[in-house]
């Protein structure tokens, strides 16, 4: 089990002691634990990957060195992954192993614990959207959309046709998810036009027909846009037997317009922007809708039960939508999905209770305000670019080309996206107001 | 055991007073969460957790789950302050990211002898609507129309519903009677129609298909490609690979073989490897080196995305952290201690295991016992029971995969806990668990009277 | 609930061979320690763990314990990797460090009134030792040969053994009738053998020693000094510092006060402020601001070390962590709820409480019934129990510091364990605790055969 | 409770709400908290400290940012302060509240866990010391030893005279908290003479008479030195009925000569050398000692016994040795002690086994003997200045100025310890041994 220099070979986490092993064998009744595999020669692999092993102290040094290789930007960037500070509490708590090494709860004898904290994060998500149904996670906001079609789809297979309308500003990555998911159920996407940054609600009036299963509009937009006409977007799809999905995100929900009022009917988005902070893209995706769908939901739901002695008790429940019961009849191919981060992000819900959470919206939009304002007062910068209310996140025209703006920016220590030659994207939330200051100083510099 | 909900503690309602923030018509009027305290909440959470099973707290040896230990230096270097950056970031100056990503691309590639990774699935359900994706790609860029897939009974459900999300008809193959792919059957189903077929090897029995690269030939001869399911991948790490048998497809879980946390459902994380001849076709962007360093591109005829970003990045760094740790020897060695740990098992229970010789899991049966009240009454013997009723071949199934990090006196436990739940009487199985925190949950009234959130509960409680 | 030892899952023997690093007479002959896996290891502390109370689980009452929730963002900011260097660092590679120190230093003589702080104490106990070799060297460098301190009769344990550990006679001082310093008695006490009064206020009743202005002078009219024990200071954050009643010497327990975790009995820390006139007698080193930044240095008269480095580091950052988190407005709060918490719980529980009116914690009495026994009692309702028979001045004492991070159901739920309890029948409260993992455990035995070792334990388990 | 900022005022960790707050000074029958302060006028405190309360992101941001002033040097020092790797799972582990946010082990009913752990502790320090008693923790190295004196003390009252005979070698620390503790004892310290490094046995010999109550050696010494006569020292100190009392560390006990084999009859020394890592000094206390000595150690002692049915179960005991009972008869006044400390030191331990235990402790011998080597050959350089087997450091000659040379090293990214004018102090684990190599090439850049 260890070799002459203390050093464990094979497994570190595979316990086998040399008698323990001796003795398994003998049990079995074999000589060697070759002898248990059966596989055929002309398949078995006889080389070698070449992958060294590396304990755990060298291991950590040489990723530590790695991700030295990134370098420290202070980020204001969003268009969909947004970071919002994360409390200690959440990394302390989601990292218990109760928590963090468990499986799906299919004994909820056993699982209660992160059954209630799902059902809790169900629960918020109902208010925060006002429908009252919420699914405890999707991969992300643009799978979520993409499920949101799907559905939308089902309810729909006698129409004429099956298109989905989309905005034309939509993160390309929502519209490549939504391509590929839309493709086996023969749909297509139809893109209406922006008026200003917000939908143009004649023209989409005009496009919405009863081949449309589904409007999807977002508030805020990928550019950081508050749409001020949900409701009317809401009525158009209506009026024609569509569904009207919503995208939003979790902090935005806290603040702007409550989805049922507007009249939505699937609400999609990121909750992944409380209790993960920058990840890569790493997410959480919201998905909400209506009573009379709910056997149409893709994804988990928690339910409360009773147990034999008529105690409340949590459970998985409408499975029976699933994959591993319905197999190619279910309403999605969802399995594994993204329950502790949905943990985190409750966790960070009820950190921040209503009146914080309220609060970091509301900066979302003053010190979004306040920084266009600044940049716009610098010579060759237009910002907003849209005249639009904004969350967050805003787009800048620049005289000089936005790439190299981009690139003497984070030459000064900052991160921005340049969407053309001559527009910038810029987010900013409470995580990194503190540098608006410096960031607006290199701006000035380099634009 | 029982601990309030949140709304029961605290329920405040704000009023959302965006006076100078924003007009009115924009925002709600109020919101209504619960207003509690850091130590309030640090209570609430530590003790529900208390209320969850783990695999730190002993085995959970779910069959095609593979709930092995996870490491916890894994999760530290997947805090790391300077890998928490955003995906609009430029290349340049997220070497150390790309670094990362890259390595891992190419990890997988040796392990499953596949020729390209992507990494962007976010879990295996998704690499397998990936990779038929792929399939579909490449069948269309030929301008061959095919509509068929065909998967074998004993599968996973998310095989037949990724095949049935992608646009294709399934077509269920039986099993041979010695659980593995029937060759007459197969040959029957093959057809001009076949995309793909989609292979768990070794199968949800654990058994190999011995079969392998005759399957392999009659799908390729028939125009077909083989797809791989990598969810029993622990059983043969370092022994065979799926681009050896013939695969042209894979997805690998790497919450189940490479020990990322599958974190009570997620997230894991279900790359997908392809030969050659289908690296074109993979999601964008992927990753690979320059010599002026690490850049992203998008593939010659990509199908496009398949996640909003660039996947789980999280659960990514524990995969490459763990396999790093591991290297060749740790990664065999896990296969066969995996496969060590399943037999011995199996030797030691009363329960019959109809089919083998099985590799890293046995689908035993427990006969007249229903398997459910058997895998209850587990429970009450301290540890997790292994999933029950499938594959359905397997009559009351309890098929269990104990991983390669239980002891011996793990299993010997383990054993005891399968062996005398199964000896005990028909009242002690239907009314268990009984030393659980809560009882045997009623299953029915929570799906006939859908409560999913707080506020469905109103005054019932 | 049952855990193997860690020698009962393994033992294993390795011969230290040495050969060709150490001559064999040098090097031992074999070690024997359990060697286990780290699955192995991470199921045995974790189930540990889970048989654990901690303040995260509920409340923690015991009286001058001062179990307030301890942020977790305290360890992340202690755990930060640029903070984790050696002692024998040079100042100026070291500022960060230094700075902390000179903060915290800085923060706890404000709060405490004080003119300077020594951070190296590693433990209250260690403080007052501290505080009591100030005098000492105070006295001395006077040539003023004094032997004796004067201690009430309800201070802590540790006030006695450090004074005697200084090689200080210690003179007990009765309690008034209203559990306060007896004035009178005081008076007989002082001499000219008087090297100083120690006091905790409020004392370990709760009780403020109104008379404290004029102790004080009694005090330091016969040439003593005046020792303040901090381990009820939590009563009185922002709203009295020991400095402006007189004391010329004080600890503070961080690990009370300043919430920062007691690790299941330490470790903790006890810096220790002084008046002007001592400060020259501090141990060393002390950290100042410079005009070229901070550096160590050695007071002029300073009595040398207290410990072996510079103390409890980790600790001392959770407190200025915890202190900079709550600022001005945040002490003096948690002071107000800490004694609203004490107040409000006494007012809701049927045992008398005799003296009064207490600020942070009280100390009821159970009368009658036997307080240890109420007291494991109480643990069956799912609390810890206050301390009991503590101090001595209340028959069967039970005192009782709620803190102030408990909110208003948490106290309605120990107020109930304690009715509860104290109105069990007497088989119920000598056969308790019922509920918990261990049952009431043989205190006589562990003591009268000890086996504090698993090798002393033989073959007999 | 709140500001109309959504900041939360007073006390973050205080749970009250205004309601709550109102009902429950209702039950007290007062108005307001302030009527609850019984402190005189004269005493009370009306001003302000002027520390303004933080919030935790920006707190975490500015103790980051003042970190960041210390300059990252790989440390090559030791001294009696030790870093060896700690793995994850310790700080996973001990980092879970059941463990670091419980008090002392008062009701055991509820504390089995922790008092398993310490137990477990005490028994992996007998096995490492040969002595059947060990207490659960002492603060440190310099504290454990004094009280290892005042024990010896205690044992000898009759004796003519009360002395502690120290090495003429012994860290500052060490030397300075024994004089604080013995003072007090009317004892007194005597420094017998090293030779190249090491006990002078000989003169040790001359100097132990029927007035010294304790020897005290060293292995590994301060300047880790390895004794090679420690069975001769404990004979004379055994001959003249002195206590023979050795200092070491945890991980040298794993590998030089057990204590019990040489005639020690208390160890003390280090156990924080495993567990914490380099932590400013911070460490854990060894107390190890014969049976005879039982009623006399200082500290807490977890026993077995047995719960009302019979199982085997935990508890602190002989507590009659402690201040809280003895009051200032007791056999030491330290209460709160290390601990978690003990609890992440016996992790480590755990996680290590013996023969990675033996394996870096071995390491400890061969990388100081290879890197004091490589530093011999360079010019100007001798190495190691002790004429000894080593473990872990060694002391270093240098023509060049001491002084000099550790500042031109710290501007290479390295710290080391100078002792003298023309000797610096160097030490190596397998925690620092990946940079030996650029170690020495700046080493012989600057000496």
């Amino acid at each position: 089990m260890t070799a002459g220099n203390g050093r464990r070979v094979g497994s570190p986490y595979a316990p086998h002691t040399d008698a323990d092993e001796a003795a398994m064998l003998d049990a079995i009744g074999v000589d060697s634990v070759e002898d248990l595999f059966d596989i055929p020669a002309d398949v078995r692999f006889d080389d070698e990957f070449g992958i060294d092993s590396t304990d755990e102290r060298e291991l950590r040094q040489s990723l530590a060195d790695l991700f030295a290789r990134n370098e420290e930007l202070t980020e204001f960037l969003g268009r969909g992954h947004h970071a919002h500070y994360v409390p200690a509490l959440v990394d302390d708590l989601s990292r218990r192993s109760e928590f963090l090494t468990s499986y799906t709860q299919y004994q909820p004898e056993i699982a209660q614990g992160f059954l209630q904290v799902l059902f809790e994060y169900q629960s918020m998500l109902v208010e925060l959207t006002g429908l009252p149904v919420a699914n405890c996670s999707m991969y992300d906001a643009a799978t979520a959309l993409a499920e949101a079609a799907l559905l939308a789809n089902r309810l729909r297979r006698g129409a004429s046709g099956h298109r989905v309308l989309v905005p034309e500003h939509l993160h390309e990555g929502r519209l490549g998810v939504l391509e590929n998911y839309l493709d086996g159920a023969d749909m297509e996407i139809g893109e209406y036009p922006m008026d200003d940054g917000a939908v143009d609600v004649d023209a989409l009036s005009d496009l919405v027909d009863d081949e449309t299963v589904m409007v999807y509009a977002e508030s805020p937009t990928v550019r950081g846009v508050i749409e001020e006409r949900l409701a009317d977007i809401g009525d158009i799809a209506h009026e024609n037997d569509a569904l009207f999905c919503l995208g939003s995100d979790v902090v935005a929900l806290s603040l702007l317009q409550e989805p049922a009022s507007v009249g939505a009917d699937v609400v999609v988005g990121e909750a992944g922007a409380l209790g993960i902070g920058s990840a890569y893209g790493m997410g959480l995706g919201i998905f909400a809708t209506r009573e009379e769908y709910l056997r149409q939901v893709p994804g988990r739901l928690v339910g409360v039960s009773e147990d034999s002695e008529d105690m409340r008790a949590f459970t998985l429940t409408l499975q029976t939508r699933e994959q591993h019961i319905r197999k190619e009849r279910a309403t999605s191919n969802i399995c594994t999905n993204q329950a502790w981060v949905a943990l985190r992000t409750a966790m960070h819900i009820a950190w921040l209770g209503p009146d914080r959470l309220v609060g970091i919206a509301k900066d979302a939009v003053t010190e979004a305000r306040a920084l266009a304002q600044r940049l716009d007062d610098l010579s060759g910068v237009k910002a907003p670019v849209h005249d639009r209310h904004h969350f967050r996140e805003f787009v800048v025209y620049t005289d000089q080309p936005a790439p190299a703006i981009t690139n003497d920016l984070a030459g000064r220590g900052f991160a921005v996206h340049a969407l053309d030659d001559h527009h910038i994207q810029v987010c900013i939330t409470e995580a990194n107001a503190d540098a608006a200051d410096e960031f607006v100083a290199a701006f000035e510099e380099v634009a | 055991v029982y601990e309030p909900l949140l709304s029961e503690k605290d329920s405040t309602t704000v009023e959302v007073d965006a006076d100078g923030v924003l007009p009115d018509d924009l925002t709600r009027d109020e919101l209504t969460l619960p207003a509690l305290s850091e130590p309030q909440l640090a209570r609430h959470y530590t003790r529900l957790s208390q209320m969850n099973y783990s695999v730190e707290l002993g085995p959970y040896p779910l069959g095609s789950c593979t709930m092995k230990y996870n490491p916890s230096f894994t999760e530290d270097v997947a805090g790391d302050p300077r890998a928490a950056v955003h995906p609009d970031r430029s290349d340049r100056t997220v070497q150390g990211t790309l670094g990362l990503l890259h390595g891992l691309q190419e990890y997988l590639a040796d392990i499953g002898g596949m020729d390209a990774v992507t990494l962007q699935p976010p879990a295996g359900a998704a690499g397998e609507f990936t990779g038929i994706l792929i399939a579909k790609a490449y069948h269309e860029a030929r301008d061959d129309d095919r509509s068929e897939i065909i998967i074998p009974a004993s599968a996973h459900g998310t095989n037949f519903a990724s095949a049935a999300m992608a646009g294709y008809d399934v077509v269920e193959l039986p099993s041979d009677e010695d659980g593995r792919v029937d060759i007459e059957a197969l040959d029957a189903a093959i057809s001009e129609e076949t995309a793909a077929l989609m292979l768990t090897n070794p199968n949800t029995l654990g058994l190999f298909e011995r079969d392998i690269v005759e399957i392999a030939d009659m799908v390729h001869e028939a125009g077909g490609l083989l797809y791989y399911d990598g969810a029993n991948f622990n059983a043969l790490l370092g022994r065979a690979r799926p681009g050896d048998m013939g695969f042209d497809i894979m997805h690998y879980n790497v919450h189940k073989t490479f020990a990322t946390p599958h974190g009570g459902g997620g997230p894991g994380a279900g790359p997908v490897g392809v030969v050659d001849e289908l690296a074109e076709y993979l999601p964008s962007p992927m990753v690979r080196e320059t010599a002026a360093g690490y850049e992203q591109y998008e593939p010659e005829s990509s199908i496009g995305k398949v996640h909003g970003f660039a996947g789980n990045w999280l659960v990514l760094v524990k995969a490459y952290a763990y396999i790093a740790r591991l290297g060749d020897e740790g990664l065999a060695d896990a296969s066969a201690k995996a496969v060590l740990n399943a037999n011995y098992l199996a030797s030691q229970i009363d329960l019959d295991v109809p089919y083998g010789p099985f590799h890293h899991e046995f689908a035993a049966t427990s006969g007249d016992r229903d398997a459910a009240d058997v895998a209850k009454r587990m429970l009450d013997y301290g540890v997790h029971p292994p999933t029950t009723k499938w594959p359905e071949l397997v009559p009351e199934a309890m098929l269990t995969e104990p991983t390669e990090v239980e002891d011996k006196a793990s299993l010997d436990d383990l054993a005891h806990a399968f062996n005398a739940a199964y000896a005990d009487s028909d009242e002690a199985l239907e009314t268990a668990p009984s030393k659980t925190s809560a009882r045997r949950i009623d299953q029915v009234s929570a799906a006939r009277n859908p409560r999913l959130s707080w506020q469905s509960l109103g005054d019932e409680e």
